[in-house]
């Protein structure tokens, strides 16, 4: 269990959670994909505080706010999943396309 | 003892913005009685000052953001309680003044209030982060203030007044950044960062002054700065005016002393004859500008920049040099710091008799006007008291300032301070023009059946005026408390 | 104290046993009190005659659904067994005595409240059918509504141990109990416990209003291995119960397991006892009790023993 | 004690001002009010000889490392005395004279004024001087702009107010520069000054005082004062407001001699104003605007004397000169009232009113040096003075007081002349309480006669702390033939009939209006100030204004560009290569043959292919926006690595 | 901890949040999709008390596993067959997307892989929660006293967002029934309003 190796993990879910995101079409499904994305994030973070940083404090502080992130997103997220479907009874990307304007 | 000082306003500001439904009287009763409580406050503050106690005093210092230095910390020195002092009667008179609230009295009273609030602790806070706050939030205030009571144009006035500051403050806040991060361990406490004097010999410091100076410059405002005031001005109401020319202005000159004069003082020595060039640029300029205007509030607006011109030069001459003459730099400071509370008080109630006027006329035309002085000779009596305070007539408050200021300029600066002597001519022809226009000469028939002024506005004009001729006669008090201050900053 | 472990194996072995026998020993309670309530002349019988109801149980057959989630299915009460376990393995057996008495221990307990939820849900889903899956909304919602107050009492109890291993928690009843130390804890604790457990007044995901729920369609082994999975929890809260407020395994003479034995008894007689008493609450009224009244409660709670700490 | 002297006035005056707000009713008759102020005159003067006698001083700390020192030099005792003894028949004259609902302000800003002049007096250092002296003037804006009604008055007050503030400033650049230099305001620091800052004080204090008495190029302010009512133009002419700068300059010069140019600029000053003013106030048509174009004569004398070294002379004629001065004012007033006209064409009032005829010829002849009045005497001693610094000066002195002669003569002849051409009935017969005046004043000038007994004259002088000069006869036959000349001629003028009409010839017309020094004071001063400050008004609102608005809507112009070329030109372009690609190809399919053919159908669909690709960056799908983002940041991402 | 047992159990957990990711957006059923989301979040928790970020670790299991079941609810109301019990696929620009995400992914590797990365080991074992806590308290207290305030604006903000009824109306005002055909322009009218009195048609 090397820096690396927690990196490359790290990578592999964040590349599998852009992979989602750009190909799902619904909301929900979109933001799973951010949501796999920012766990990447985080193990990446705690990998380079345990390996990279010695341990110093602030380092968990980085993972904490990725968390504080995910929670802000998700519940935005839902949210405006929830105002979308009732404005525009759209609950995929392509429901929306009238954001061009 | 100075954070209640900020509270009790705030509280005020508070309560009425969440208790609907009170009648429009009572709110302004309970409005004046909270602006009432600052009034007795300071005055115990400056009974219980020590003119010969340090420099600071009434300290309280707690930490907020200890990593980033950033603490609620109040005090007071001779400038600041001078100003401290003026700031809250000047916002007890427009408080009590009569306004057109457009039944949005509790909104409007709340507003006053917080801006107390903010005005006051940014005269009290010895922490450059709140100060910033505060500087800003002054802003917030005012743009509502114009903005709702304004005249027909004020949403537009009140953008440009905001942008334009905002884009000051911004500037400032680099400067203030720049400092505070200057220092080892990071604080913004304005007494360690003067003590310390971060910036001495720094490359950057020429920058960081500049930026300091562009922000703190838009604020008090000086040529070219200076376009945001009159039309903030002349949309604003009386009322919004009064506190903008009598106490926001303030807050820029109240910035130079701090922070470039106190906490750079190496750098800024270097460019004062700029600044103080500026200075006497403003002072004419403002002055032949206001004697061009032929709308009432427009001339008086723009003497404002005339009158925080003189402010400048003296805290430029006060800077000017890093030693020697201690005596004159110091009386140019004081004369600088009266000179923000004449203005205070004087410009104060020129505007509120502005607002008298416009509401019983809706005109500022001053063609429009003529022989009023039969009609209104109580108001023709303030007006020509006020004016004369602002044209610098001896035994008023204004001469006192502007003496000071040009006699401690003479000497460091002595080709400049002849020439910003000028001013004071162009300012008499202006008033003494503006009167005669307005009360003098045949009565136009168009105002024949003016009010004169109500018992409300007399009280609070009496009031002022009165401050304007006590502390004119007697200045005695008034200098002590602020000399006491300047000595200390121009090590004298 | 240096969190105390067994060796793995000894673990394994251990945790079974409380599992196994935590489960049977509710259920035999369940039975006796259930009959001592209901007035039952020869109560200490029940438990005996318990069995036979187990065996009915077995028997029974469970429905097939259409097209059921069957992974989820088998998955949900093993991941409840299995959170409990992991419960138990953080709760000190006896001085020095744990599985794995962890730094974090309260968080630990925290997730397993959590993820139970999910696999109640899960349980509820898998089966593809309506009222199952009304019952296991129902769950979500009531769970959602007590895991703050939960986490707050346990903080709470962290707080005078300074730590958030329960080791040091029991340690630090050394003088004083919780339960006298935080009079609100106990009870509001309970209100968790049987919530967890859907147990008695608030076992709503599995009522009979719903015909008895998450666990309609299944039947035989599924739902006695169900059944037994709750009973399991029911045990490990019981444990936690008397670790947390009743001094766990501190007692005189006895060695400590045989202690906290018998606090657990007491209380998970306590439990069953209450389930038999107490009607069961309707949905909408626990949520908005626990919303507006239990939670400010407990966060209350936290706040005085905070002060006190401090103090 | 000595602080009393100014605040006395100051306080009645105030009084006097508020009984306006009294209700009608209760307001006190302007007799009441002319009585009490001359007894409070009367009283200030009471205080002041006290004063004098005990020699008080008083200093007070103004704080801020100032302080203020009132005390009374030789010089400033005979102000002291002469000020409110001047002025005490002036406020009684005023009660009477001057009825009208405006009163009390009148009367109340008369003693105002006294009060200020008093300060101005008694003060020890430059910044009581400035703030006495700033204070005069105010009470003299007030006063000559009383009746406010005429829009020409106020605007002539202000004229005045400027002129005299204009001098001010040399007054703050005094005290800026010996504070500077001594760190000290008080007159007693001016010695401790370096020869420079020697220099700017006295450049200051001469600018100051040129200014305040009307003397060259400053000059018509003072006829721009006439627009005044006559007491306060009495009062201002004679003892107050134009005396300031006289006082001050005779205050002050053994301090300021030392430079030497001192001297020699006042000198010529001193002798410009006595003749310009002597061929104005020969000219003027107007009986009061004389009499101002005499003062500023009358002061350049005594400029003279103080530049020639002889303070207590110039004093010593200051003092005579406030006496009759006053009273030809008060005279005058009684001839306006009774033709209802300032204009002396009309008046000739000799038959009458011989009572005040008489009483003015008494002033006219003291206005000429006629000896043995006490004018006579020291105009005597003021040639005298000159001669000591050139015969030059001395000789000018005499034809100075020949023009003096000349216009007073005409004066006379012109008011108060007895043939019948005057007007058939008056409009207003003067009253008992109005001759009292003029008699007490004029009898004052008789008793200067005195001066003519040479010891009391020398013991004058000396008093003054000066010492007398040392006359030669052929000055005083010079000066009294010039005197003699003077008179005669204006006589002979009179018998021609054309005296009157003098202003209307061309050399008259010029001296009428200054030699042009109003009109330069106008073309120089006034005109570009008002252009200047309307042009800027406009300036600052069209351009430095506008600077901040172009710079805000070429922002938004800008950004508004930007977000069109993004949205459609991209989209625009591409279709446009695309179309245009396709076209070549169809073209391209006649002509060539397959291998080219298919190469450019190749890149037509391409080009297409990328039209659309292109477009659909912008269909606005979220999905699109995240690939755009993604490849954006790998790019980004990639861009650091190779800068790298 | 450190030794091969770790090793093993890192690679383990690591496989699994890969996998499940993945697997994650080639179910059918929502409800999966989901949890196998929840599993590979565990899976990093796990890994995360491997590395000693124990309070970390299981923090994200708390967390994850109360949003995933909101998540799973949510699918359950937006999706149509959460339980997939027909086969479908709800994708766009598929190629676009595998190609971006391998890259990302490798791109990413490659920077962990060849970027000479600073190794300051920690120095085992020492109270990283303890640490934790204090820096949370201490120095990083203005970081969490402005967390938590975003997150007070998260709530209002999403309450505000889905409330039925707004300072403006009907949250539905506005709306439109959905296009039976994607390229067909919306229908003209508006949702039926939960109000009784509205009388005109419409359905949502």
């Amino acid at each position: 269990m090397t820096l690396v190796a927690v990196l490359v993990v790290a990578a592999a879910l964040i590349g599998v959670g852009v992979w989602g995101v750009l190909s799902q079409q619904s909301f929900v499904m979109v933001m799973m994909g951010f949501e796999l994305a920012l766990n990447g994030v985080m193990l990446a973070a705690a990998g380079a505080w345990r390996f990279a940083a010695g341990g110093e404090p602030k380092g968990q502080v980085l993972v904490i706010v990725a968390l504080f992130v995910m929670a802000i997103e998700a519940a935005i997220g839902f949210a405006l999943v929830v105002a979308v479907y009732r404005r525009r009874q759209a609950d995929t990307t392509e429901g929306i396309a009238t954001m061009e304007r | 003892m100075l954070t209640t000082l900020v509270a009790v306003p705030l509280l005020g500001a508070i309560v009425l913005a969440v208790t609907p439904g009170w009648p429009d009287r009572l709110v302004k009763r309970a409005a004046v009685a909270v602006a009432a409580v600052p009034v007795v406050l300071v005055a115990v503050v400056v009974a219980g000052f020590e003119l010969d106690g340090p420099s600071f005093q009434f300290v309280v210092d707690v930490d907020w953001i200890p990593t980033l230095g950033v603490g609620w910390r109040v005090g007071v020195d001779g400038i600041s309680l001078a100003l401290v002092a003026v700031t809250a009667v000047l916002f007890l008179a427009v408080i009590a003044y009569p306004e057109d609230t457009r039944g949005m009295s509790r909104q409007y009273h709340g507003w006053l209030l917080f801006l107390e609030a903010v005005s006051l602790g940014l005269f009290v806070t010895l922490d450059l982060v709140v100060f910033y706050v505060f500087f800003d939030l002054s802003l917030v205030g005012m743009y509502f203030l114009v903005s709702r009571w304004g005249h027909q144009d004020a949403e537009r006035a009140a953008l440009k007044f905001f942008l334009y500051t905002l884009l000051g403050s911004l500037s400032l806040l680099l400067g203030i950044l720049a400092l505070g991060l200057a220092m080892d361990p990071i604080t913004f406490d304005m007494r360690a960062i003067i003590e310390a004097q971060p910036l001495a010999g720094a490359a950057a410091a020429g920058l960081v002054l500049l930026a300091v100076l562009v922000g703190l410059g838009i604020k008090t405002p000086v040529v070219p700065f200076h376009t945001w005031l009159p039309a903030a001005h002349v949309e604003a109401p009386a009322t919004g005016s009064a506190i903008l020319a009598g106490v926001l202005l303030k807050m820029g000159t109240y910035g130079l002393i701090r922070i470039p004069l106190e906490m750079m003082s190496e750098t800024f020595q270097r460019y004062a004859v700029w600044v103080a060039v500026v200075a006497v640029v403003s002072i004419l300029y403002g002055a032949l500008v206001a004697f061009g205007q032929d709308d009432l509030k427009r001339r008086i607006a723009y003497t404002s920049v005339n009158h925080m011109g003189y402010s400048v030069l003296g805290i430029a001459a006060a800077g000017g040099l890093l030693a020697g003459d201690e005596a004159a730099r110091a009386l140019a400071l004081t004369g600088a710091t009266v000179e923000m509370v004449a203005h205070g008080l004087i410009t104060g109630s020129l505007f509120l008799l502005t607002g008298s006027v416009w509401r019983r006329t809706q005109e500022y035309d001053l063609d429009a006007y003529g022989g009023l002085s039969s009609t209104v000779p109580a108001m023709t009596t303030a007006m020509v008291l006020a004016s004369f305070a602002s044209l610098g007539l001896p035994g008023l408050i204004g001469f006192v300032a502007e003496f000071q200021v040009f006699v401690g300029t003479f000497a460091v600066y002595p080709v400049l301070a002849a020439i910003g002597l000028l001013g004071i001519l162009v300012t008499a022809a202006l008033f003494l023009q503006l009167l005669q226009r307005m009360f003098f000469g045949e009565r136009t028939t168009r105002f024949e059946d003016l009010t004169d002024l109500d018992g409300t506005e007399r009280t609070v004009l009496v009031g002022l005026l009165g401050l304007v001729v006590v502390l004119g006669v007697a200045p005695r008090p008034m200098l002590d408390l602020v000399h006491q201050a300047t000595t200390l900053v121009t090590g004298g | 104290m240096t969190p105390a472990t067994l060796h793995p194996l000894l673990a394994v072995v251990v945790g079974g046993l409380v599992l196994a026998g935590g489960a049977v020993v509710v259920g035999a309670l369940d039975a006796v009190v259930g009959a001592a309530v209901a007035g039952d002349p020869r109560p200490a019988t029940a438990g005996v005659r318990a069995w036979r109801r187990v065996v009915l149980a077995w028997r029974r057959p469970g429905t097939v659904t259409e097209r059921p989630d069957l992974v989820l299915w088998v998955v949900a009460p093993a991941a409840y067994v299995g959170v409990a376990a992991l419960a138990l393995a953080v709760l000190p057996l006896g001085d020095g005595i744990a599985i794995a008495d962890v730094r974090t221990g309260i968080v630990v307990f925290g997730a397993v409240e959590v993820l139970a939820m999910v696999a109640v849900f899960l349980h509820g889903w898998a089966a593809n059918s309506a009222l199952a899956l009304v019952g296991a909304y129902r769950f979500v919602a009531e769970s959602l509504s007590f895991l703050l107050l939960s986490m707050f009492v346990l903080i709470a109890a962290a707080l005078p141990a300074e730590s958030m291993a329960f080791g040091e928690i029991v340690a630090s009843q050394q003088g004083l109990w919780n339960v006298v130390r935080q009079p609100l804890g106990l009870p509001l604790f309970t209100v968790v416990a049987l919530g967890t457990t859907f147990w008695g007044p608030l076992n709503l995901p599995d009522g009979a209003d719903i015909a008895t729920g998450t666990s309609l369609e299944v039947g035989g082994p599924a739902y006695i291995a169900w059944q037994v999975a709750r009973r399991a929890m029911l045990a490990v809260y019981a444990i936690a119960t008397s670790v947390v407020f009743l001094g766990g395994h501190l007692g005189p003479v006895l060695p400590g397991p045989v202690w906290l034995a018998l606090k657990s008894v007491v209380v998970a007689s306590g439990f069953v006892w209450l389930g038999h008493r107490v009607g069961r609450v309707p949905m909408d009224r626990f949520v908005r009790v626990a919303w507006t009244v239990l939670l400010p409660l407990s966060f209350l709670h936290l706040a005085v023993t905070g002060a006190v700490v401090l103090l | 004690m000595i602080a009393l002297l100014p605040l006395l006035p100051a306080v009645l005056g105030v009084a006097t001002w508020a009984s306006d707000a009294l209700p009608s009713r209760r307001r006190p008759p302007p007799s009441a009010l002319g009585v009490a102020a001359t007894v409070g005159m009367l009283l200030t003067a009471a205080i002041a000889a006290l004063v004098v006698t005990r020699d008080s001083t008083a200093v007070a700390a103004l704080g801020a490392g100032l302080q203020v020192e009132l005390a009374l030099d030789p010089t400033a005792r005979v102000m002291a005395l002469l000020v409110p003894l001047v002025a005490a028949p002036v406020v009684g004259y005023a009660a009477v004279h001057e009825e009208g609902a405006g009163l009390p302000r009148l009367l109340g800003m008369l003693q105002l004024f006294v009060a200020a002049m008093l300060l101005l007096v008694a003060a020890a250092d430059l910044l009581l001087l400035l703030v006495g002296w700033e204070l005069v003037a105010a009470a003299s804006w007030g006063l000559i702009g009383w009746e406010w009604r005429d829009a020409s008055r106020p605007a002539r007050a202000a004229h005045a107010f400027h002129a005299t503030r204009a001098g001010t400033l040399g007054l703050f650049v005094a005290a800026g520069a010996l504070f500077a230099d001594t760190g000290s305001l008080a007159f007693s620091s001016v010695p401790d000054a370096g020869a420079g800052t020697l220099g700017v004080v006295a450049a200051g204090v001469v600018l100051a005082a040129v200014s305040k008495s009307g003397q060259v190029p400053f000059a018509p302010w003072l006829t721009s004062a006439m627009a005044g009512p006559t007491p306060a133009s009495a009062l201002l002419h004679s003892a107050t407001m134009v005396a300031a700068g006289a006082f001050a300059l005779a205050r002050l010069e053994p301090l300021l001699a030392p430079t030497g140019w001192f001297g020699p600029v006042l000198i010529g000053i001193g002798l410009t104003t006595a003749l310009a003013g002597g061929i104005v106030a020969a000219v003027r048509a107007d009986a009061k605007e004389v009499l101002a174009a005499s003062t500023s004569a009358q002061y350049g004398l005594m400029l003279v004397a103080i530049g020639a070294g002889h303070p207590a002379i110039a004093m010593l004629h200051l003092v005579v000169h406030a006496v009759f001065k006053s009273q030809l004012f008060l005279s005058t007033g009684i001839a306006i009232e009774a033709v209802g006209s300032r204009s002396l064409g009309r008046m000739r009032l000799g038959g009458h009113l011989p009572l005040a005829a008489w009483v003015a010829g008494i002033g006219a002849a003291a206005l000429a040096a006629v000896p043995p009045l006490g004018a006579g005497w020291t105009k005597e001693e003021v040639v005298a003075a000159g001669a000591a610094s050139g015969t030059v000066v001395a000789v000018l002195v005499a034809v100075a007081g020949g023009l003096s002669a000349y216009y007073a003569t005409r004066l006379q002849l012109l008011a108060w002349g007895g043939d019948g051409s005057g007007p058939r009935q008056l409009v207003r017969r003067p009253r008992r309480s109005e001759h009292a005046a003029t008699i007490a004043l004029a009898a004052a000038s008789l008793l200067a006669g005195l001066l003519w007994v040479p010891s009391l004259g020398e013991r004058a002088i000396t008093a003054l702390g000066g010492e007398p000069p040392t006359g030669h006869a052929w000055q005083v036959v010079l000066s009294l033939t010039l005197l003699a000349l003077g008179g005669y001629g204006a006589w002979v003028v009179q018998q021609r009939g054309r005296i009157a009409t003098v202003a209307s010839t061309d050399v008259g017309h010029v001296a009428d209006r200054w030699f042009g020094l109003r009109d330069l004071a106008r073309v120089a001063v006034a005109d570009p100030l008002h252009r200047s400050s309307a042009a800027l008004a406009r300036f600052d609102d069209r351009i430095v204004d506008r600077g901040v608005q172009l710079a805000a809507a070429a922002a938004e112009g800008a950004s508004r560009v930007l977000r069109r070329t993004a949205e459609v030109r991209v989209d625009a372009v591409v279709e446009a290569v695309a179309r245009a690609t396709t076209g070549l190809a169809t073209i391209g399919a006649g002509l060539a043959e397959r291998g080219v053919d298919a190469v450019v159908g190749g890149v037509a669909v391409l080009v297409e292919r990328a039209g659309d690709d292109a477009r659909r960056v912008q269909t606005g799908l979220v999905h699109h926006q995240f690939t755009v983002i993604a490849i954006g940041l790998a790019v980004a991402v990639a861009a650091a690595l190779v800068g790298r | 901890m450190t030794g091969w047992p770790v090793d093993v159990a890192f690679w383990v957990l690591a496989v699994g949040a890969v996998w499940f990711g993945w697997r994650v957006f080639r179910t059918d059923s929502m409800v999966r999709a989901t949890f196998a989301l929840l599993v590979s979040f565990l899976d990093v928790g796990a890994i995360m008390v491997l590395l000693l970020a124990e309070y970390l670790g299981v923090a994200l299991f708390f967390m994850m596993a109360v949003e995933m079941t909101v998540m799973a609810i949510f699918m359950v109301a937006y999706m149509m067959n959460p339980a997939g019990l027909n086969p479908m696929q709800m994708v766009h620009q598929p190629r676009v997307a595998v190609v971006v995400g391998v890259l990302a992914a490798a791109g990413l590797a490659a920077v962990a892989w060849f970027a000479d990365l600073p190794s300051v080991a920690l120095v085992a074992p020492q109270d990283t929660i303890r640490e934790l806590g204090l820096e949370v308290m201490g120095e990083s207290m203005i970081l969490m006293q402005t967390a938590g305030i975003t997150l007070l604006a998260t709530m209002i903000g999403a309450v505000a967002l889905t409330a039925a009824h707004g300072r403006f109306g009907e949250a539905t005002s506005g709306s439109r029934p959905p296009r039976l055909d994607p390229d067909a322009e919306p229908v003209e009218q508006e949702m039926a309003r939960p109000d009784p009195h509205a009388h005109h048609g419409g359905h949502g």
